[in-house]
């Protein structure tokens, strides 16, 4: 029952906070808060309280509240279960949840959408709990889709701003393009094994039955669903752009949680990946790739929330790479720390911009440690975390990752992620010099940073700076225990710990040496870079991407669209009937005007007709 | 002797009540000469029915007329058919009758005289008093045609019609020569006795002469292509005539048409089949394409009525072929087809009555808004002629389609489907014009008088005859139309 | 009991002659439209709990009708046609809710004729009866656009008419044809449904049905009258033809398609499969740079129909209950979405989607209600959508590979153009026109709150409401080999 | 003369009618026409009537003379009605019913 609370919970106030706003003049922004917060609270505390049940070792949870749906041999309950992993997303889901949308009452404050932002953020965490808590793969995708939905709705939440709603329409399509792949292999995985049953742990039994070729194709499909959620090489096109919303949408959603459901699908399913190697390294390549480019673009991005955004789908790309390698386990855990850090990074930018009312570029930025202590340290953290420096939560994660690819037969990937790493480290000192630092662009004589905006950031600085013990691996003493406690089915190598050790001193001499090049380069203050070099425009209009998909997608479509109706309708099928009606008629008036009123005519009509008759029948006889 | 009187004196007492009328037309009577002549039918009409349903089939005084004149129930059927259709006729276009100043006693003797001509064309078992009762009813409707000799286009219709109609009755005459020359009489029972008797013989010329007389009632109910002055005599025509001779006349027709083909040249289908099937093809398209190409609704509902004729063909070649059913069908049709005809004249007559307009498209623009009631009965009246169903004129064609089918004449069934399909646009037309245009005129009152009532009671009927179902007790349903026709089709074997 | 079908079907009728009779002023007529209307639904309300899921045909009343052709008056409702039965008399009174203020009274006459008109179509089981209903329910459609549409229609009531009138005059030469073959093999004639299915039709006179159904589902290709008549009829006929009519035609491939032309059916399968996917996605591009917002929806619907003639086509378990499911939904959502449409009409006078915009800052209700139709539509999860089109998407894979893939695009055909229509319609900055758009009122509330409703109902537990014609999906299907 | 030649002679006049009323414009002469063609027609069942040697055929077309001389008065009635309106019995100004005045 506290399972279906977990859901029911943020769907209800969701649902009850819409219906205020929609159908009641009721505007009282703290009564809306307090519903919109108490929903994330409670289940927060629920999930902690289910989550320490699993850590001390209790039984996975499952409860199926209703058939959902039963037709012949698809049976879908509507099941929950909690289990260690979901245990692990949903602790962090809910407590990061709840800490954004603390953070969203003060930024969000004096908005005439108040109310109805609350029923979205709202609904997108019961989304988010569905996923995370979905027993069968049909429920998963419900829940993926409606996240998806409120996404869609978020981003497009200022939506006087044509540009705003055109970025949440690129979110959801190209979500949906990932969804098409995802519900084609969904299909075939229940045409494969659906006969007994369709609940993870049905198909986990079943698994080996299915034929290999079918099963990697399977093993693709969902993974292009992921590469959509998850902003992965080609459909990533739309997550810079949703940083159109207001910034705890970016900070919970399009950091922390939704976007690394792909990364968590994929675990989910380990015990399908398992069987397909190959299709693993296709994940990491796709992964890695996107590392590299979104971490190139967001060395020359000016955007502060863009440079997070590309940021996140760098590190998205990480988790690819290591659950495409088989390291599950490190893969969720950067999940995990990288939810903190992220959303903390987003939350320090978004009291950043609401003291700059709206500024978001960081080349018009500058000195604002001395306003904002409490944003500025804070964010220290974040950054010293994501780039990895020891002994930091993302030190850890990240640590993980390198190891299993340096370990893999291929790496490579070890290689590019440093590249990946010394990237990162630039492009968030760099961030870090400039909005802080640097000298400022202008005078600032208030900077007012509601509480409600900065105290948040407090307990996210300690989880990223403390949460990378949890996972911490046996060189440094740990005993990995969040991999042990997520159990799955790991198979990525293992260094030896003197490697290891050998591979943090790099990573972390790397960070240094991105932190150090970008202070040379920005410590005093810089004008928005004017690209010269052909590679440096490229970077900057993020290789063309953008407009090659306009050129090769969008256009072809509209053009399409009107040749359907110009050409197929109206001149094929039209054309044609047009041809058969208007023949008839042209007969209709030729024979008319035959009818010329005079009386001879006629009578040589009658006569003429009756010879060729009378003729027909002498012939006959 | 004096049941033989009996059975003939629904006709003496129109020939006596014709007779009547033209002493009375000079006269300066205060007389409702319409209303004179319809009680003279609707007394033979009474007569008539006495007698519906009783099997008979009786040779009036064969001692006198030989066997040349019959009274079976198939003609009994008809008679009333035609009398009704006369009583309706007339009764219909009581309100035009008052707005022309033309229409006196005379006019009212000729209608009593061609409805003479056509009982006794019903009756006719004899191709020579056939030819008689055609010519008497032939002759006076050309004259009722030209009666407003003071109309241009009235006597133009009149000449057309006398012109091709004489011809017509020449063939007729060359073919009831060549019968004759062929068979020594132009009885048909004495007919049929002979092609009975001599089966190996090719009878070439009795085929001819038969061919011959049947091309001149083909010419009288418009078939292609001796359909040209069709649409002329019926736009030129006074209303009242156009629908005598659309309904009525087409009725008695069909009459002996039916009577020929089921009794005398049955033995002969092989040779009639094919010029059947021709004509049949040619008029069903030809008909359309008359009826598509008018912008005045008289030479619309014309041309449509050719087209009609074309289905009435359908069922004639099922005939032909030797599914005799379809003779019922015929029936039907022609019952449905006058119903629907009459109501759709009666609405015409209505509006030249009252408004002297002059009956285009363009007129009944906004018709359903000055006009709702009226407007409505149209449409029903459309749809039956377009064979809708829940019409009676749907009915209609399906018994005839459904006739070619049993004879394996699909591709005619086809033909007669895609033409209904056609006529849905000239038949619509009128119904769009009549509901998607506004009119400047405010919705005229609508009052029970004897011609909407009677369009009234034609609209009913054609709603009735379509979907009347024995689910209502006590009413008749078209079962006991088809049952009806089927009895008096039986007389004739 | 028997007769409560009949009652069902002429209710409407009776409140139309009495109106007439009573020259009804308007107050009356409205009370007469809605009076039948809410009756109807109360009784097809009690049909569908006394409804036996297990049962076959239910409710059966026979009747003669035309006895020397055997013709009957013959109606019964099974699992499918209570579906058709049940929206039909849902939409009615939400559709009088939406003409509240409507003064002219043909309007009422005709939407009484109509109701009988398609509730006749449904329920009817003597194919000359079926005839008289599929026919008959186009005429107030007609008159309809032709006399209260815009955007020329006059035109376009002709060509729906001409172009449907087509269609089913081949299917009444096949009538008349299986009718005639009854009577050469038994000596009997009969229509009734039952009786012909007995013998087996060759691929002609199946093409026939077949044509009549492909113009009013319609397919591809058979489509040329769809949008030009749902962009100038007024929206209660819009409504009825996207969420009655069209699927009336779905209906008859699947009624008669499968009794009568079980043999020979298989002959125009991969067409008809072929044509509906074509179709799913064609609908769907057509949409894509359609100018006006109903044609547009015409359109959406058009591909949501293809992919209901996919469903019943692939003739498995999952494609027909996913056809069945979806012919549900889809007829609720458009009927939303299309009522939303004619609300847009009436505030702004245009459905021009360059001319408008920013609804949603001034009347955030109905961009609410306008959005989650459009969502609906989209097949979002949730909704009943959703299901209806995994369900057929199931189907589509268990008959093939490639029909499954081109089946799946349906995931992606509404949004090509769904979200950027959204977007200019609904957001963005407003427009001179859409100024001060007014929200929703409270009558207009209560007509679609029960749209949204039903649809999340059948989207979040969609088990509520399968196990009304699964059983006797299961035995059709148990029936065939 | 056998009956035979009577019975050619018969059908030769019919021909001659029937080109008459169509090539002919003055409707007078086209009345003329069909008039020769029924009297062609009485010819010939007189001659039948002679060639099976019964009365019947001459009977028969005394009864037809009589419906012809009921038509020849209908006729000229209308020649006269024509020709007073139009000072003209051309078959080509009568013309007006047409599909060209459709109206």
């Amino acid at each position: 029952m506290s399972l279906a609370l977990l859901i029911l919970l943020p769907f209800g106030s969701s649902l009850l906070l819409g219906m205020l706003y929609l159908f009641t003049s009721l505007r009282s922004e703290r009564l809306y808060a307090l519903i919109g917060v108490g929903a994330p609270l409670l289940i927060s505390l629920i999930a902690l309280w289910l989550g320490y049940g699993q850590l001390q070792g209790a039984e996975s949870l499952h409860v199926s509240l209703f058939t959902w749906l039963s037709i012949d041999a698809l049976r879908i309950e509507f099941a929950l279960s909690f289990d260690h992993l979901s245990a692990v997303m949903m602790a962090f889901v809910s407590v990061i949840g709840t800490l954004i949308h603390l953070f969203a009452v003060g930024y969000m404050r004096g908005d005439a959408g108040f109310g109805k932002f609350f029923a979205y953020f709202n609904f997108f965490m019961g989304a988010m709990a569905l996923l995370v808590l979905a027993d069968n793969p049909i429920i998963l995708f419900i829940g993926w889709e409606l996240v998806g939905l409120a996404s869609y709705l978020l981003i497009g939440f200022y939506h006087r701003e044509s540009a705003n709603v055109t970025a949440a329409n690129k979110a959801f399509i190209a979500n949906r393009v990932g969804d098409f792949g995802f519900i084609m292999a969904l299909v075939l995985l229940f045409g494969a094994v659906g006969e007994g049953g369709f609940s993870f742990s049905a198909i986990e039994a079943q698994i080996y039955s299915v034929d290999h070729a079918l099963l990697s194709l399977i093993g693709v499909l969902l993974f292009v669903g992921a590469m959509g959620k998850s902003a992965q090489i080609p459909l990533y096109v739309w997550l810079p752009d949703a940083m159109a919303g207001p910034t705890p949408v970016s900070a919970l959603i399009h950091a922390a949680t939704m976007v690394t459901a792909g990364v968590y699908m994929v675990a989910r399913f380990d015990f399908l990946y398992v069987l397909i190697p190959a299709v693993g390294l296709f994940i990491a390549v796709i992964g890695i790739l996107s590392a590299l480019l979104s971490a190139l673009i967001a060395t020359m991005q000016s955007d502060i929330k863009k440079i997070l955004a590309y940021s996140t789908m760098s590190q998205l790309g990480y988790m690819f790479v290591a659950v495409g390698l088989g390291a599950y386990g490190a893969g969720i855990f950067h999940v995990f720390t990288h939810a903190f850090f992220k959303a903390l990074l987003f939350m320090g930018v978004g009291a950043v911009i609401i003291a700059l009312h709206h500024e978001q570029n960081i080349f018009k930025m500058g000195g604002l440690r001395r306003f904002m202590p409490l944003v500025f340290y804070p964010m220290l953290i974040a950054t010293l975390a994501l780039s990895g420096v020891a002994p930091f939560a993302g030190f850890f994660s990240k640590d993980a990752i390198l190891a299993a690819a340096v370990a893999s037969e291929y790496p490579l990937f070890g290689v590019l992620g440093l590249v990946v790493a010394f990237l990162t480290a630039y492009y968030m000192m760099r961030l870090l010099l400039l909005v802080f630092v640097a000298p400022a662009k202008h005078r600032h004589t208030s900077l007012h940073v509601s509480p409600y905006l900065s105290l948040p950031l407090l307990p996210l600085a300690l989880g990223s700076a403390v949460a990378g013990f949890w996972g911490m691996g046996g060189a440094y003493g740990g005993g990995d225990a969040l991999t042990h406690f997520l159990s799955l089915s790991d198979y990525a190598h293992h260094l030896t710990h003197k490697s290891e050790y050998l591979l943090a001193l790099l990573s972390n001499l790397i960070a240094f040496a991105g932190f150090a090049l970008a202070y040379r380069r920005f410590a005093s203050g810089a004008r928005e870079p004017q690209p010269t070099a052909l590679f440096e425009r490229w970077i900057l209009e993020r290789f063309y991407v953008d407009a090659l998909y306009h050129a090769l997608l969008v256009v072809p479509l509209r053009r399409i669209s009107l040749w359907c109706e110009r050409i197929v309708d109206d001149r094929f099928v039209d054309g044609t009937l047009g041809l058969f009606s208007g023949g008839y008629r042209t007969l209709a008036t030729h024979f008319s005007t035959l009818q010329n009123g005079n009386v001879r005519h006629y009578a040589l009509y009658f006569l003429s007709g009756v010879s060729l008759l009378s003729l027909l029948l002498l012939w006959r006889l | 002797m004096i049941y033989e009187l009996f059975l003939i004196l629904p006709m003496m007492l129109i020939v006596l009540g014709a007779l009547m009328l033209m002493l009375l037309s000079h006269r300066e009577a205060p007389l409702n000469r319409n209303m004179l002549s319809v009680l003279i039918l609707a007394l033979a009409f009474g007569l008539t029915l006495s007698r519906l349903g009783e099997a008979h089939s009786v040779f009036v005084f064969e001692a006198i007329f030989g066997r040349s004149f019959i009274v079976d129930s198939f003609s009994t059927l008809f008679d009333l058919m035609i009398l009704g259709g006369a009583m309706l006729t007339l009764l219909i276009n009581h309100d035009y009758f008052k707005s022309r100043h033309y229409f006196d006693g005379d006019f009212f003797a000729l209608v009593l005289f061609a409805v003479f001509g056509m009982m006794a064309l019903s009756h006719a078992h004899e191709l020579i008093s056939a030819f008689i009762s055609l010519e008497i009813a032939s002759l006076s409707i050309y004259a009722l045609v030209g009666y407003n000799s003071d109309n241009p286009k009235s006597r133009e219709a009149m000449m057309k019609y006398v012109v091709l109609g004489s011809l017509a009755g020449a063939l007729f005459m060359l073919g009831l020569a060549l019968i004759y020359g062929a068979t020594g009489s132009t009885e048909l029972g004495a007919i049929a006795a002979h092609i009975a008797a001599h089966p190996q013989d090719a009878h070439t010329m009795l085929i001819i002469g038969g061919f011959f007389v049947m091309v001149t009632l083909f010419f009288k109910i418009g078939a292609v292509p001796f359909h040209a002055w069709v649409v002329d005599v019926y736009h030129g025509a006074p209303l009242p005539v156009t629908m005598l001779m659309a309904s009525t006349f087409k009725i008695a027709l069909f009459a002996v048409i039916l009577r020929i083909y089921l009794g005398d040249f049955a033995a002969l289908g092989d040779f009639w089949s094919l010029p059947l099937q021709i004509l049949c093809v040619l008029t069903l398209i030809g008909g359309s394409f008359l009826a598509l190409s008018q912008s005045n609704i008289k030479r619309m509902l014309a041309g449509s009525s050719v087209v009609h004729a074309g289905y009435m063909l359908i069922a004639l070649n099922a005939i032909t072929l030797g599914n005799f059913n379809a003779s019922e069908s015929i029936l039907f049709y022609l019952m449905s087809y006058f119903i629907s005809s009459v109501g759709a004249f009666g609405i015409l007559s209505f509006l030249a009555a009252h408004e002297h307009k002059q009956l285009t498209f363009e007129d009944f623009k906004g018709f359903g808004y000055s006009h709702p009631y009226l407007a409505a009965m149209m449409s029903i009246f459309m749809l039956s002629l377009a064979g809708f169903p829940s019409t009676i004129g749907f009915l209609g064609k399906f018994y005839i389609f459904t006739g070619a089918i049993e004879a394996g004449q699909i591709a005619l069934a086809a033909l007669g489907i895609f033409v209904a399909f056609v006529s849905i646009f000239y038949y619509f037309r009128l119904i769009a014009t009549m509901y998607f245009y506004d009119t400047p005129k405010t919705e005229q009152h609508f009052g029970f008088d004897t011609t909407t009532v009677l369009i009234l009671l034609m609209a009913i009927l054609s709603i009735w005859g379509g979907i009347g179902t024995a689910l209502l007790p006590y009413l008749p349903t078209p079962d006991a139309l088809i049952e009806l026709s089927r009895h008096a089709i039986t007389s004739l074997d | 009991m028997d007769t409560v079908l009949s009652w069902i079907i002429f209710m409407p009728l009776l409140g139309m002659a009495l109106g007439g009779v009573l020259r009804a002023s308007l107050n009356l007529l409205r009370l007469l439209a809605f009076g039948s209307s809410l009756l109807v639904l109360a009784l097809a309300l009690a049909l569908a709990w006394h409804f036996d899921a297990d049962a076959g045909m239910q409710f059966v009343m026979i009747a003669p009708w035309i006895k020397s052709y055997g013709v009957t008056y013959y109606v019964g409702v099974d699992a499918f046609s209570l579906i058709l039965v049940l929206i039909i008399a849902l939409l009615m009174p939400l559709l009088y809710l939406y003409m509240y203020r409507e003064a002219r009274h043909g309007y009422w006459y005709l939407m009484m004729a109509l109701q009988t008109g398609v509730m006749g179509a449904a329920l009817s089981l003597d194919l000359m009866l079926f005839y008289l209903f599929w026919e008959t329910m186009l005429l107030p459609v007609f008159i309809m656009i032709g006399r209260y549409g815009s955007n020329n229609h006059p035109f376009y009531a002709m060509k729906l008419l001409v172009m449907t009138v087509f269609g089913s005059m081949a299917m009444l030469l096949s009538i008349l044809y299986m009718g005639y073959g009854f009577y050469a093999e038994h000596g009997f004639w009969s229509f009734a449904l039952s009786d012909l299915a007995q013998d087996s039709h060759g691929a002609l006179v199946a093409a026939g049905f077949l044509l009549a159904f492909a113009i009013k589902i319609p397919l591809p290709l058979f489509h040329t009258w769809m949008a030009g008549s749902y962009g100038s009829a007024p929206t209660p006929a819009v409504v009825i033809m996207s969420s009655v009519m069209a699927k009336l035609g779905a209906y008859g491939l699947w009624r008669f398609g499968f009794s009568l032309f079980e043999g020979s059916l298989h002959h125009f399968e991969p067409y008809l499969i072929a044509l509906a996917l074509f179709g799913l996605l064609f609908f769907a591009l057509h949409a894509v740079m359609e100018r006006d917002l109903r044609r547009m929806f015409a359109y959406s619907s058009g591909s949501h129909l293809s992919l209901i003639a996919l469903g019943i086509m692939i003739q498995n378990h999952y494609g027909l209950s996913g056809a069945l499911y979806l012919i549900a939904t889809h007829a609720l959502a458009s009927a939303g979405i299309f009522l939303m449409i004619g609300l847009i009409f009436a505030r702004v006078r245009t459905l021009e989607i360059a001319q408008l915009g920013g609804i949603a800052q001034s009347a955030p209700k109905f961009a609410f209600f306008f959005a989650f139709f459009a969502l609906c539509i989209a097949g979002v999860p949730g909704t009943g959508g959703f299901v209806a089109e995994l369900l057929i998407i199931i189907g589509a894979f268990e008959y093939g590979l490639a029909t499954g893939v081109l089946a799946a695009t349906t995931i992606l055909a509404a949004i090509l153009f769904i979200f950027w229509m959204l977007q200019r319609v609904l957001f963005g900055p407003q427009s001179r026109q859409t100024e001060g758009f007014v929200d929703l009122g409270a009558r207009e509330v209560a007509m679609l709150a029960p749209l949204v409703l039903l649809l999340l109902l059948s989207g979040i537990a969609p088990n509520l409401f399968t196990p009304l014609f699964e059983p006797s999906l299961a035995l059709m299907l148990g029936g065939r080999p | 003369m056998s009956p035979l030649h009577f019975l050619l002679l018969g059908t030769l006049l019919f021909g001659i009618g029937l080109v008459g009323v169509i090539a002919r414009r003055n409707l007078f002469v086209v009345y003329m026409s069909i008039e020769l063609m029924l009297s062609a027609v009485n010819l010939l069942l007189a001659t039948f009537s002679r060639i099976r040697g019964d009365e019947g055929g001459a009977v028969l077309s005394l009864l037809l003379i009589a419906v012809i001389a009921a038509e020849a008065a209908i006729f000229l009635a209308m020649i006269i009605a024509l020709f007073r309106a139009k000072r003209s019995i051309d078959a080509h100004d009568f013309t007006q019913l047409s599909q060209e005045h459709n109206a």
